[in-house]
């Protein structure tokens, strides 16, 4: 008996005599014998809490101790603050221990913070409704390609090739098995879109479901998405962002965005190793009803009090079934509730000063490595946010290895993505004016 | 303060109001514009709410006191597994070392996350009776589409692409099935079940011909019955080429005892939620994962876990054949952790408890119940069954029961699932529910049975003490509003 | 599942359930008796719960939600200072660093905690206005008898031990001072309050002799009154050769304006859980402290927190006259932790801020208020006022209005304390309450008086929607039930 | 404005307005001006949470790690497991954030943890009552005395030279401020009570109002209780405990004691440097219009319903002003809440396998070290628990730093207590045997 079934050897008893057995195994006699014999165990003794905990503890110490290592990576993953007030939800046995809320009588408590969580997640997208969350940035951006296949009718989509690889990556996952075509949208000589291709691409075929971008894109420009509606026409613009940009930038849906998804992480998401993420999406109301996963709405009880509920449910697997807008059930409600108090926690004057100080601060680093001797921006075209490409004189990796040595994570090497010789490096509001002078300090002691 | 109902964080608080106070900026300080260009700066501050910290502090705290959890009380909700999360896990998952790990801070950086991530897929392979795990897939669904395309496309590498289009699935299947087929690109054919509330293996026989991708059956069904002759099934599906996929959202009756791959399942998608005892944060995450037989593994998403040959443990990225990406990284690391943990600690001989116990429950509750409610496949169940709320009395519904049900501070079942029973009440009471609260359950399912016949209003006006009564679910859907304030 | 009202932990569970496994023992076992004599030994295991983890987290969660804090609403209890608690507090005294600290492992291990608490010591020297701190007591009533001590042993250190028994108390005094000084050896003599509300010095002039050890004053007093002769009332004990002790309990309402040492104080002692933000723990743990002047300084307790030439915190035993220790350590460290976080928090502009918006809102409140509401003292007040609830109806006491308060969702104020205004009603909102939550306040007030009109029985029976309603005090102190089972 | 003051600006306005005044200045007009003028500032400038976490995880780390630090450190703390379950209920707001429960309606959590308590406290001290906690072992043992003068009319107490040497200070001082007397009871040769010497005191004498001590003792010793009362006769037996110890020992009411008090850190609370702590007070019924503090007892409501209330409050400060039997007020509700989980966690049968892991780990330790060369027991003569004294070979602190090189605290050197070379060495259930063996191979490695 462990400590978490609370059946007493007299329990057993007492329930197998009103089934009429009399062991546990009789219940299973309806699995064939043949099956049964061929059990094989794990091989594993149970753990008590201590010990489990003690294990744990030191594989946790396999990885780089995160007070010890300051981290200048992104790729679509932030070190920002976690305000402490959100843990503190996140733990209440109310909302960690509950299931989707199909009974919304016991379940306004979700429910509301739904609600809430599609309002702002409409609101710094600029969009006019949103969902209830998927399952992180990647595969929303991939559900934003099936909306926009269903409502456009049209199987080729554009894709940027400055739109992060792991997410084309998805993409291009999902479009094998939807049938779909994935034409990449290629660079201009300023790290953005290319608008000439996307000019010609568009003229020369009228068979173009959407545009799949990225802004700030994967090396942290900024993309000028105006326009760009105007030369989509009816294929859907599809724009994935960084919400916490949302503070200091205009929205998608003020330029023209049909549908615009995200990554949730940065609002008050513990890195996790990359996951669980959170993803957003959100668009033009007349797709409300080709919404993939859930979607509260508010509405009144039989006394006319105001109460929220999943609603269009029409829409879902569990009713329209291979006909479903997704296939999503389980989401990521407890991210969209962490994304909801930092959000609220934030305020709106708060968002615009956490993506200013990220901005000012990657702007402070990023200038005064490119003043270093042998370093320079790898885009200088074009203005970016929170994380910038830098290319170096000697190899990321072994640059890297020296930062790493003077507790610092540098940032990424683009090696791996086809971009020799050059490193990506986010800075969030966390690093401090002595973490950036301590990042410049060790560049410049690495003897070339 | 009593809230009013309803209320939400944006009805709350005064302009200039915030629960968060930031650095002050504390490098040179440059004019924005010049850093970003002025058009593409947002015109005004996004309408975020403004409250104070104890505002803040005081709305959420209210709003989880209108919650039900597993840690409120019983949670028989069928097909759900709302069983006892242990607490220990959330400190373990909140550990610095795997809360603050980046998903590139690099293999050498990252030993502790990868060791885990391969022990725990080495332990399902051998839970699922198969050879290798992918634990990338988010939740059970993602895991149902990653499965689906490995059938799409191992037929592809033999060419049989346009040849394999059918999905079979019984008519008790789980709504995702025919939704994440559907995603991968096949055509779905339902499978009827038979009196017995199983697969006909003679019928299933003249259904099945050279078109057949594969099957998926979940194991034990959603009726909660293990399908006995699920030999003969495999055996009739491999002998037509294709595969059989398991839905192991339902594990959690046979975990210790019995294994997929030992009844002829290629593929088995995990529910980690679900039978390791995660937590479902009011709808997710979850984790998912699948096992796979071998003939499968090459075409397992990127990148893999693997174990190198120095003991250093590694993402591979080369598998040219593989189907990609299904996120952007490896899988709900947080919910795996909690996973890998509740196994530890459970050993072989606490798997083999928690199915005992589920099962147990479940026979216990069902041979008590259906004296009161009618019990359409009366068989020994698994780890969960389904009575049909018909018939109790005239206008009184399966809702009605549920929501009953809530008055008496428990947790309703899962309701009008599966389909092919009427007026549906599926009851999983999990292993963590200890006799006296099954007896409570009994007791209350009486009590409503009764009430259903001396006084139906009081069920069909139920629930009564809850923050809010029945919600008008039809206006919400002819008028959404989904976001605040009211369009 | 809905408990039996008073339900106890000792009312679940089967025997042979557990919440918790333990490691198996991996050390050779030895028959316990042959390493400790039997006839030392238990007969029988304590009568402990037997209950599984799910059961407990169930029972605990329940009684949780049962209980109203600060985070639950409002919580305007006249002289606690129920203030909202800063969530990252509770983060910050977990670092395992503090946590974990064994108070014995030595200086050099220390540094850290020593370093905290000798910062915090200076800060609240420098907020007392006088020159050392000891943050030894843990709690109010503990620094209490500490400065009450120190008076005495000053006393006895002079030669004056037989001479100085008195301490001068008003009568508005919290109950813990007297007793404190009584505890300390102490006489204690009433100095009653004048029409004001305050200390006459008048009066207290004729009052005092060679005999005075000291006065306690609560400044500003239990009535939410700056005593606005104080300058003059510690002339006045200073001449007799008396001490001048602040209870600091009220601090809240001056911190970052004015300094107990500025105004005579000798010593003054913190309830840190009050004016520092600590959380009040359902009852405690607290944190006490007290500043005292430099005469005083020799018999502090051991040890005291030094920083010693070279930068090193170091804990000074080397205290010939002190009075020694008041409890087995440091004091309560994790409290203070979060104290020094608080503080460091708010800055100078912060504390300030504090103390103006805990007046502005008590004035607020008293100015609305006392157009229904009896205010025996109508002046200025500082963070708090005290209303008399007698009056509004034949029959309807403050009691009544307490709990019918709680009716409205909001926590009652203390009641009948201080004893000298009749059927007292002490009102202290905190500078954490909103404009709003004041405002609901007074609505909920208004209509209460209004109710004790209209419908008396309404205040006379509430609260009617709390898990219990009133229960019987003279029951539960005539046939005392105090352990589980009934006797 | 913080985040933690709602007042905005405009709410400032109206309020004052309201009042009647202009300024917030104004609302301090009776506070005389020489005093305002007086003040100074400490000279802090505001920080935001992300600075504060920065640096109070900074201060932490000059600390030891505990989790690079293996504590074999006792001497009245212990470092036990602390279950998972206890934090996140004391981090519940409704628990952390009430005041003592004056208002019982609103506070039936509280107070069924400490009816529930009281009951524990009871049971493990094997007496009839208990209250709701005082401050600490030390102050509890103190209130013991002050309860056992009120119950006499005695003055003199026996104060056991075997008890904890702080505990001893804290009762000098209140013994000092209550006008009594303590009279030392040495040591016998085997380290416990010397029972000839209590003998003759006794027998001298007739006016001893109680004897003092602790079980196990300082040094870790069990105390034989048998025989004392009979030779105490009207004197009170007042016995310190160690609440772990109790699930293997007799408890000391079995024996005739009249007062049990004791240390509740070990029952789930974190040792935090030595506060807060949980003073343990538990008598015979006699005494229960005597005992000092909080508490609670049974009642019904009007409805018949069972609920609880604090009780007995005649005996408190706030009605009974300086003749009360105590002047505490704020005590430590929030670690009996944590013990009482614990306990509740434990169970009957964990709480004696907590004690014999212990005990039996202890053992294994010490008799491995008596068995090295010049390492012995301090005391062979009687049985001790879970802690235990060593006679060195070398200083004890050249023993510690040795062993801290080796990410060991080794124990607590008793020379500063006036035993010169011995140590004292605690063991708790955590410690595995692979720690143990590194204690032992340290030591075998020190060059004498
Ligand atoms: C039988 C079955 N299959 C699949 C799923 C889908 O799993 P998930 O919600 O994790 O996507 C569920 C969950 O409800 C289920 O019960
Ligand atoms: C004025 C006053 N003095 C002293 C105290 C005692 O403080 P503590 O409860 O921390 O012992 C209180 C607390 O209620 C108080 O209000």
């Amino acid at each position: 008996m462990s400590e978490f079934i609370p059946h007493t050897p007299q329990d057993q008893r007492q329930m197998l005599q009103t089934i009429g057995l009399s062991s546990i195994e009789e219940l299973f006699s309806d699995i064939p014998q043949q099956i049964l014999q061929r059990y094989r165990p794990l091989g594993l003794e149970p753990e008590s809490e201590l010990e489990v905990a003690r294990h744990l503890r030191a594989l946790a110490k396999k990885n780089a101790n995160p007070d010890e290592n300051i981290c200048f990576i992104g790729g679509g993953i932030y070190d920002h603050y976690l305000p402490s007030v959100i843990d503190y939800f996140l733990q209440r046995g109310e909302f960690l221990t509950a299931y989707t809320p199909y009974q919304p009588e016991i379940s306004q408590g979700t429910l509301t913070v739904l609600f809430e969580y599609q309002t702002m997640v409409a609101e710094l997208t600029g969009m006019d409704v949103a969902n209830a969350s998927l399952y992180d940035g990647s595969t929303a951006l991939a559900e934003a390609m099936l909306l926009a296949r269903r409502v456009s009718g049209r199987s080729k989509f554009l894709m940027a090739q400055s739109l992060n690889p792991n997410y084309q990556a998805v993409l291009r996952t999902y479009a094998w098995a939807a049938d779909l075509e994935l034409i990449t949208v290629p660079l201009d000589r300023n790290g953005q879109l290319d608008r000439s291709f996307l000019r010609q691409r568009l003229n020369s075929n009228d068979d173009i479901g959407g545009l799949l971008m990225q802004t700030p894109n994967f090396w942290g420009l900024i993309e000028d998405l105006s326009g760009l509606k105007e030369l989509l026409g009816p294929a859907l613009l599809c724009v994935s962002v960084n919400p916490i940009a949302a503070g200091l930038l205009e929205p998608p849906g003020a330029c023209g965005a049909d549908i615009v998804t995200g990554e949730g992480q940065v609002l008050g998401n513990a890195p996790n190793f990359g996951g669980p993420l959170l993803g957003l999406f959100a668009c033009h109301k007349s797709y409300l009803r080709q919404l993939p996963g859930h979607v509260v709405g508010r509405t009144v009880d039989l006394d006319e009090r105001t109460g929220y509920v999943m609603t269009l449910q029409a829409r879902e697997q569990h009713i329209r079934r291979e006909r479903a807008t997704s296939n999503i059930c389980t989401n990521q409600t407890l991210l969209a509730l962490a994304s909801t108090i930092y959000l609220a926690s934030l305020g709106r004057q708060g968002l615009r000063r956490v993506a200013e100080l990220c901005a000012q601060k990657a702007h402070y680093l990023a200038e005064r490595i490119a003043a270093l001797p042998g370093y320079a921006l790898r885009w200088s075209g074009a203005p970016f946010f929170n994380e910038f490409a830098i290319t170096t004189p000697v190899a990321p990796q072994t640059l890297l290895d020296h930062l790493r040595r003077r507790g610092i994570l540098g940032g990424l090497s683009l090696e791996p993505y086809g971009d020799g010789q050059t490193l990506l490096i986010a800075v969030t509001e966390r690093r401090s004016r002595a973490e950036l002078d301590a990042y410049l300090q060790a560049l410049k002691e690495l003897k070339a | 303060m009593s809230a009013k109902s309803g209320q939400t964080i944006f009805d709350l608080g005064r302009p200039g109001r915030y629960a968060l106070s930031l650095p002050e900026l504390d490098v040179s300080a440059r004019p924005i514009e010049t850093l970003i260009p002025k058009r593409l700066l947002r015109q005004e501050a996004p309408r975020l709410p403004e409250v104070s910290q104890v505002e803040l502090v005081r709305h959420y705290t209210r709003l989880a006191t209108k919650n039900y959890g597993v840690d409120s009380g019983i949670y028989p909700l069928g097909s759900c597994t709302m069983k006892y999360n242990p607490r220990i896990n959330e400190q373990l998952a909140r550990l610095p070392g795997f809360a603050g790990a980046h998903p590139l801070q690099g293999e050498a950086l990252s030993q502790g996350s990868l060791e885990l991530l391969y022990r725990l897929g080495r332990w399902l392979s051998v839970i699922a009776g198969l050879d290798e795990t992918t634990l990338q897939p988010a939740a059970g669904a993602h895991s149902e589409l990653t499965g689906m395309m490995l059938i799409r496309r191992y037929f592809e590498a033999q060419g049989q692409q346009e040849q394999r289009r059918l999905i079979l699935l019984p008519d008790s299947a789980h709504g995702t099935n025919p939704s994440s087929a559907h995603l991968a690109g096949f055509e779905v054919q339902e499978v009827s079940s038979d009196e017995r509330g199983m697969v006909d293996p003679v019928a299933l026989a003249r259904q099945v011909d050279e078109r057949v991708a594969g099957i998926m059956l979940t194991v034990p069904n959603t009726l909660g019955i293990f399908e006995s002759d699920i030999l003969e099934v495999s055996e009739i599906i491999h002998r037509a080429g294709g595969f059989v996929y398991c839905d192991g959202a339902n594990l959690n009756s046979i975990v210790g005892r019995a294994r997929p791959g030992d009844f002829g399942a290629d593929i088995v998608h995990f529910n980690l939620h679900k039978t390791f005892g995660t937590p479902h944060g009011s709808g997710g995450p979850g984790a998912g994962g699948i096992a796979v037989e071998k003939r499968l593994v090459p075409y397992l998403p990127v990148p893999l876990v693997v174990r190198r040959e120095d003991g250093q443990y590694a993402l591979d990225y080369q598998r040219p054949q593989s189907i990609g990406r299904l996120q952007a990284f490896y899988g709900n690391f947080a919910v795996l952790v909690r996973a890998y943990a509740y196994i530890r600690m459970l050993g072989d001989a606490g798997l083999r408890e928690v199915s005992g116990g589920a099962v147990l429950g479940a026979n216990y509750l069902k041979e008590r119940l259906k004296k009161i409610y009618r019990l359409p496949y009366d068989r020994l169940c698994k780890h969960e069954f389904v009575l049909s709320g018909a018939g109790l009395a005239p206008e009184v519904h399966t809702l009605d029961i549920a929501k009953r049900l809530i008055d008496y501070g428990i947790h309703p079942p899962t309701i009008y699932f599966p389909l092919i029973v009427h007026e549906a009440l599926m009851i999983e009471p999990t292993e963590t529910s200890s006799l006296e609260e099954l007896d409570e359950f009994v007791e209350a399912m009486s009590q409503i049975a009764k009430e259903a016949q001396e006084s139906p209003e009081l069920l069909q006006e139920a629930p009564h003490h809850t923050p809010v009564r029945r919600l008008d679910d039809v206006r919400a859907a002819r008028h959404p509003v989904t976001v605040w304030p009211a369009g």
